[in-house]
């Protein structure tokens, strides 16, 4: 390498000639990297798009089963993720390598954090039944899995087809832990309740789904997930139930849209895939602590906290359209 | 031309032809003014309405193809041979860089020419997709593999039956995959889709016997879900129909069932020929034990063929795959009693 | 890669590439987000009918451009990249915009409550 | 590295003394495995490239075999639907779309530049390894008795078929991300690498297909991504969101995998434009005409080609209003590309032809790509196409462009770069004999298709009426030509690397900067950055009998000073 001059440091890669040029080649890398996930989540919303325009009523009455509280905790806890992010980037501009540390490990706590509510949001989706495709089967409370289940069109749709894959038909009940899940009813039940079980529904119900969801401390955790056969005021023209302490009220009872289970699946396909680079984004953070406190980097040279950074980003700013989106649908 | 191609000579005399026919298809193609043509080089003969406007187009987009085609490579085959490097090393008479005029230009044109075909086919299409109010609807009916027509009457047959000069619009939809519904003499093609209607409509200009095909890759069967398009002269169609809606009452028993079986496409699975093909054959198949696939056994009687044409897949034979669908609501009580006495003649 | 044009005066001695942010923008931009948020989930206590989604897809859409052009740099960064991140948007517009338009055309060609009569293969297919 | 006097304009000319280049400087498997070296890497690329398309050519053959005569041949209605699948999305997702930029590309994009190699090393070298993860799932899957959904695997009947559809699909998806890396790779190389002096328009036509491919690869493939992946979803786990039976969409599908699949038409299709340009200007000894148009038309049919997916989709339930407007601007493509090929054959025009291998290549480029080219305006037109849609006729179409334009192309570049790739020469002769058995099974194999299609023979048909009994049996003849001109290229190949003839520096007398470098490109492609000339001036190199080779007129002149 006789033609490498004496100020070549150690960080610069051979093809490249000056450090700007690798800093604004790995700056450009990333963020047409960022166009590709971009598009890479454009197909979910896409889905999104299409099926919320022709199933408006799916989407305002699913929708209502999402803890919007949870959702806004999240929200603030990657605004602020991203608000260290970068801090973290500047203090490794200005070389402040133990400032860097302590800002890349309080993003990382925060996004735990965030895998942490997903997690106690999934598990109460979990327990209900409320889940995709063929494995939508929310489950009964109380006295209503007594009522016999009345025969409806939409239940041999869910039950018959999709079934490359038979054998999940029936495994929620199976592996479901939560009182929710105790009783198993069809999933053409909960439509045709007559009034009088809907109410008893409603009063028994309130109790066993807050157990459900678990317990996630200061969070607050109230009935903002109803039951699915005890839905609100007539949902159908989409009161919100409120963000301030919405919850079940009134005892007129709407029928389910059908094809409720497209809204859980592209929520779990949207949310689980942003969660995927949550976590894709936590391990890069991890990779460039573990580089700092090796004391790579220097003033001179901190590309790779700017770009795992810019990919962290990201990652906040696809939340930012997920939350209202799934949450707040009026 | 085809007549031609299909009769028994050796093969480099029909290539010879096929090279032939290029040109004789070409000229036979210039000439069709005729509302209606016989089969060409290129395409297949003209039996609707549609299908002149379609190979109008065709032909048109031929030409300019031939054009461009025969401009671009006599150009290379004289460039080649007019400025073949002599010796090595030798130098080219120009070095023009460009030409901005002459590239204005030969983008131009085209662009001029594209646009021309593109409100052709645009013209051609919205002819096709839009089927006069007063169309005979034909109820259509896709599913592995097989077609199903049920006409306004409530009688359904495998094979599309329709009157000459009348406009019929079939309403499709499919049971199971995605198919597609083509009618090459009549220029008409529309996938079927489950879940969704669509249509597509004809008039058929000429009494005969039509090939329909199924284009939208559909597995094993693809290529036997063949069926007919039977145009009927004018006023032949009205009797069919009504011999068709109650062949049970006036056929044998036996013959009825004949044709059940070939309605409902059964032939596309089941041999009468003791040849297993996706299902078993139904040869010999009555009154004997069956195995069955994940053990036991069961005889073929009444019962078990009831069953197995409404829940098929409740005791599938050993050695098939549980591919077959269910006929459930489409094939009515008289229907699978008469295949029934049908079956019992197959030994 | 003469026209380098990022890098202050302010931060002298500072050697390498990249805009250093001021602590007092980045705290701005986070109050204004955390502020942002609040707005979007308070608007859904109003009914604005069909403009309730207008509005959140509004207030998210600014809220993005804070966080992309102060916290991602991007607003003193080479145009390029701006260029590659506005263009992935418009191809998620064409391809939404596309594909709704279709799905919406021909929306009402769909059969309600379709329900196969045919039941799918039994046996268990491969993964 | 360490003979190099520093002081040499460009690299010095090889053939003395013991050489150092890219092939020797690290010995063993693992020095190849580990490489960073953006020529080793496009080596390695095109060595897996050639074998996956040697075996989906194996498919194909055993496909058109099968069609000898109607009703079965050779295998069954089954084994029938896997095969040609399997030739599908081996030949698309192995073979074309990486093709010619990830073998050809890598190694002679930087080389071209003038840089020592692309903007993210490690990450080419990432990019090949999940090219051979993809190909593993592929490979797993054709072993464990592949799939049977066509290479588009189309719902809902690649969510209820009994095949391994999930392998392939993943196998796919990390394809993909192959692709998408490659691109990116690219696309900063070029935009950040470029040494003093080459300005924008000093690039070579090929880097500005290369760039214009990049970016779809980087911006088309993630949609891709998603589409498989909802695929994956909705078997695994029944998510329904293309499922009709669950309230699901499976049309939507379709527009999910054209998104993605008709820009990667482009993919394919682009960078065999550019070797083209770079071929028929040195051959003709002449400037290339038009430089500014090609280039502009290489951005404009990468940006069109984000318009037109819907043409895939005029009879699959899409909406008129939809079709009309994807019609419309399905043609727009067709003006670039029809500039491209007036262009070249303005340079022809008064130039010095020499007719050798790659410039036979190029001829039949012009030839199949023309008629493939020109037959996409039968199908562009809605009425037409509402006829030949799913027929012979498209499958004719698209192998004219892929075989007969990609394929072609790719060979052409083979043969092109092959002296400076591996320092050897191939016999001519063999070459122009392969060159024709391939040309004329081609147009044997696929032409009659044109007429099976027009005349309503459905693709994708294990049996077929008996009408279309001797064009299928005419193009299946025709497919064994074309696979004798294989084996003949593969023969002369081999042998060339074991005995070849040496191969000057410059054996072309091109002017890009690759031809720069000494005959073997040593490691870091250049000491210093080379001089950035006119891609396309021949008066910068003299051809020497002596040496049967092109010298550059300014090294020589250096030469002689320092003499």
């Amino acid at each position: 390498m006789s033609g490498h001059g004496s100020e070549h440091p150690e960080y610069l890669g051979h093809h490249y000639d000056t450090v700007e040029q690798q800093f604004d080649a790995g700056k450009f890398g990333m963020w047409l990297f960022l166009a590709t996930e971009v598009l890479l989540f454009a197909g979910l919303f896409c889905g999104y798009a299409i099926y919320r325009s022709h199933h408006p009523e799916v989407f305002i009455y699913a929708h209502q089963f999402l803890d919007k509280n949870m959702g806004a905790i999240n929200t603030i806890v990657l605004i602020f993720s991203s608000f260290t992010m970068a801090m973290a980037v500047r203090a490794a501009q200005l070389g402040k390598n133990r400032q860097v540390v302590a800002l890349l490990a309080v993003t990382l706590l925060c996004g735990f954090g965030f895998l942490g509510i997903k997690y106690v949001e999934y598990k109460a989706k979990w327990e209900h039944g409320l889940l995709w495709g063929t494995k939508y089967q929310p489950s009964e409370h109380g006295s209503h899995a007594e009522e016999p289940a009345v025969p409806h069109a939409a239940a041999p749709a869910v039950a018959q087809t999709g079934a490359p894959n038979p054998g999940h038909v029936g495994t929620i009940a199976e592996q479901g832990s939560g009182p929710g899940a105790v009783e198993q009813a069809s999933p053409a039940a909960q439509d045709h309740g007559s009034p009088a079980a809907q109410d008893h529904g409603a009063a028994a119900s309130s109790t066993p789904s807050a157990v459900a969801i678990g317990d996630p401390g200061p969070l607050d955790v109230h009935t903002n997930i109803p039951p699915p056969g005890v839905p609100s005021v007539t949902t159908a023209i989409a009161p919100d139930l409120g963000g301030a302490g919405g919850h079940v009220t009134g005892h007129a009872t709407t029928h389910e849209p059908n094809n409720v289970h497209l809204f859980f699946g592209i929520y779990f396909l949207l949310t689980g895939l942003h969660g995927l680079h949550v976590v894709a984004g936590m391990s890069a953070i991890t990779w460039a602590l573990v580089r700092t406190l090796r004391g790579d980097f220097s003033p001179g040279y901190s590309t790779p906290i700017d770009l795992v950074g810019l990919y962290w980003h990201l990652v906040d700013l696809v939340w930012i359209y997920l939350f209202p989106l799934l949450y707040l649908i009026h | 031309m085809i007549y031609l191609l299909s009769t028994g000579r050796s093969l480099s005399v029909r290539f010879l032809l096929l090279l032939l026919g290029l040109s004789a298809g070409l000229f036979g193609s210039s000439a069709g003014a005729a509302n209606e043509r016989g089969p060409t080089f290129w395409m297949p003969e003209q039996a609707s309405v549609t299908a002149y406007q379609v190979d109008a187009l065709y032909d048109f987009v031929l030409w300019i193809c031939i054009f461009f085609f025969v401009l671009i490579v006599a150009l290379m085959i004289y460039f080649i041979a007019r400025y073949r490097q002599q010796k090595p090393g030798d130098a080219a008479l120009s070095q023009a860089s460009h030409n901005t005029p002459l590239e204005v230009t030969w983008t131009i044109i085209p662009l001029f020419l594209v646009v021309v075909i593109f409100w052709l086919g645009f013209k051609g299409y919205m002819d096709l997709a839009t089927a006069p109010g007063n169309a005979y609807t034909v109820s259509v009916t896709g599913q592995k593999w097989s077609w199903l027509f049920t006409y306004p009457n409530g009688v359904s047959a495998s094979e599309l039956h329709v009157p000459v000069d009348t406009p019929v619009k079939l309403v499709m939809s499919s049971q199971d995959v995605l198919h597609s519904f083509f009618i090459p003499a009549f220029r008409v093609k529309q996938d079927v889709i489950p879940g969704r209607y669509t249509s597509l409509w004809f008039r058929a200009t000429r009494a005969g016997t039509f090939d329909v095909y199924c284009t939208e890759y559909c597995g094993k069967g693809h290529s036997d879900m063949l069926t007919k398009t039977v145009v009927h002269p004018t006023g032949e169609f009205q009797k069919w129909l009504d011999e068709e809606g109650d062949f049970i009452a006036k056929l044998p028993p036996v013959e009825a069932g004949m044709k059940v079986y070939q309605k409902y496409g059964c032939k596309q699975c089941h041999s009468i020929d003791g040849v297993a093909s996706t299902g078993p054959t139904f040869k010999g198949i009555w009154g004997h034990s069956q195995a069955l696939q994940g053990g036991g056994s069961v005889t073929v009687d009444e019962n078990y063929v009831r069953e197995s044409i409404l829940e098929p897949n409740a005791k599938v034979a050993a050695g098939f795959e549980a591919v077959m669908p269910t006929f459930q609501g489409r094939i009515k009580d008289d229907e699978i009693r008469v295949m029934i006495e049908y079956l019992k003649t197959l030994q | 890669m003469a026209q380098t044009s990022h890098g202050s005066a302010a931060h002298a001695g500072h050697a390498g590439p990249g805009h250093i942010v001021p602590v007092k923008l980045l705290t701005s931009v986070w109050l204004a987000l955390m502020v942002l948020t609040v707005i979007t989930v308070a608007v859904t206590w109003v009914d604005l009918g069909a403009m309730n989604l207008w509005i959140a897809m509004g207030i998210a859409t600014i809220k993005a451009a804070l966080v992309v052009m102060f916290f991602m740099h991007l607003y003193w960064d080479r145009p390029i990249n701006a260029v590659v991140f506005v263009l992935s948007l418009f191809l998620v517009t064409l391809f939404i915009g596309f594909a709704l338009t279709d799905t919406t055309e021909y929306s009402p060609s769909v059969i309600p409550d379709y329900a196969p009569e045919i039941t799918a293969p039994k046996t268990p297919t491969a993964p | 590295m360490t003979t190099i006097d520093a002081t040499h304009p460009g690299a010095t000319r090889g053939g003395a003394g013991v050489e150092e280049n890219y092939l020797t400087h690290g010995k063993g498997l693992l020095s190849w495995l580990t490489t960073l070296d953006h020529k080793r890497i496009g080596v390695m690329y095109l060595i897996c490239l050639l074998s996956s398309f040697l075996l989906g050519g194996v498919f194909a053959l055993l496909v058109r075999t099968e069609h000898l005569t109607a009703g079965q041949t050779i295998m069954d209605a089954e084994t029938y639907n896997r095969y040609f699948t399997l030739h599908g999305a081996i030949m698309v997702f192995l073979f074309i779309i990486p093709g010619i930029p990830a073998a050809l590309g890598n190694f002679v994009l930087p080389l071209m530049l003038g840089a020592k190699d692309v903007a993210f090393p490690r990450l080419n070298l990432m990019s090949w390894y999940l090219w051979m993860t993809g190909a593993m799932f592929l490979l797993a899957s054709v072993l464990t008795g592949g799939v049977d959904t066509g290479w588009t695997f189309y719902t809902p009947y690649s969510t209820t078929t009994a095949t391994h559809v999930i392998p392939v699909t993943i196998g796919v998806f990390i394809l993909g991300f192959s692709s998408i890396f490659t691109g990116l790779n690219f696309t900063v190389t070029i935009h950040k690498l470029r040494p003093p002096g080459m300005t924008w328009f000093k690039m070579p036509l090929f880097l500005w297909a290369i760039y214009a491919t990049a970016l779809i690869q980087v911006l088309a493939t993630p949609v891709l991504g998603i589409t498989l992946l909802l695929l994956i979803a909705e078997r695994a786990m029944g998510i329904g969101i293309f499922d009709p039976g669950l309230g699901g969409d499976p049309v939507l599908y379709q527009h999910f995998f054209w998104f993605y699949s008709h820009p990667a038409v482009y993919i394919m299709i682009l960078p065999a434009m550019g070797v083209i340009s770079e071929i028929i200007a040195p051959f003709s000894r002449k400037a290339i005409f038009g430089y500014r148009f090609i280039a502009y038309s290489s951005i404009a049919i990468a940006a069109f080609g984000f318009l037109v997916w819907g043409h895939h989709m005029f009879t699959s339930g899409q909406s008129g209003l939809i079709n009309m407007v994807f019609s419309a601007l399905t043609f727009s493509v067709s003006i670039p590309s029809a500039i491209k090929v007036f262009n070249w054959l303005a340079t022809m025009y008064k130039g010095s032809i020499v007719l050798k291998a790659p410039m036979l290549y190029a001829f039949s480029f012009i030839f199949l790509f023309g008629i493939g080219g020109l037959t996409g305006l039968f199908l562009g037109a809605l009425s037409v196409d509402v006829h030949l849609h799913d027929t012979y006729f498209v499958v004719s179409h698209f192998h004219y462009v892929m075989f007969g334009g990609t394929v072609i192309a790719f060979l052409a570049g083979l043969h092109y770069w092959w002296p400076k790739m591996f320092g050897k020469m191939y016999s001519e002769r063999w070459a122009a004999v392969a060159c024709a058995l391939i040309f004329v099974g081609f147009n044997v194999t696929f032409f009659t298709q044109y007429v099976l299609g027009s005349q309503g023979m459905p693709r994708r048909y294990f049996n077929y009426p008996e009408q279309f009994a001797i064009y299928h049996q005419i193009s299946t003849y025709g497919s064994y030509v074309m696979g004798l001109g294989f084996v003949i290229t593969a023969i002369y190949l081999v042998q060339s690397l074991v005995a070849g003839r040496r191969a000057g520096a410059n054996p072309w007398g091109s002017t890009t900067l690759e031809w720069r470098t000494p005959r073997i490109p040593p490691w870091f492609n250049f000491e210093n950055p080379p001089p950035v000339g006119d891609p396309y001036d021949y008066s910068q190199v003299r051809y020497d009998p002596a040496l049967d080779d092109y010298v550059w007129v300014d090294q020589e002149r250096h030469e002689k000073k320092a003499i």
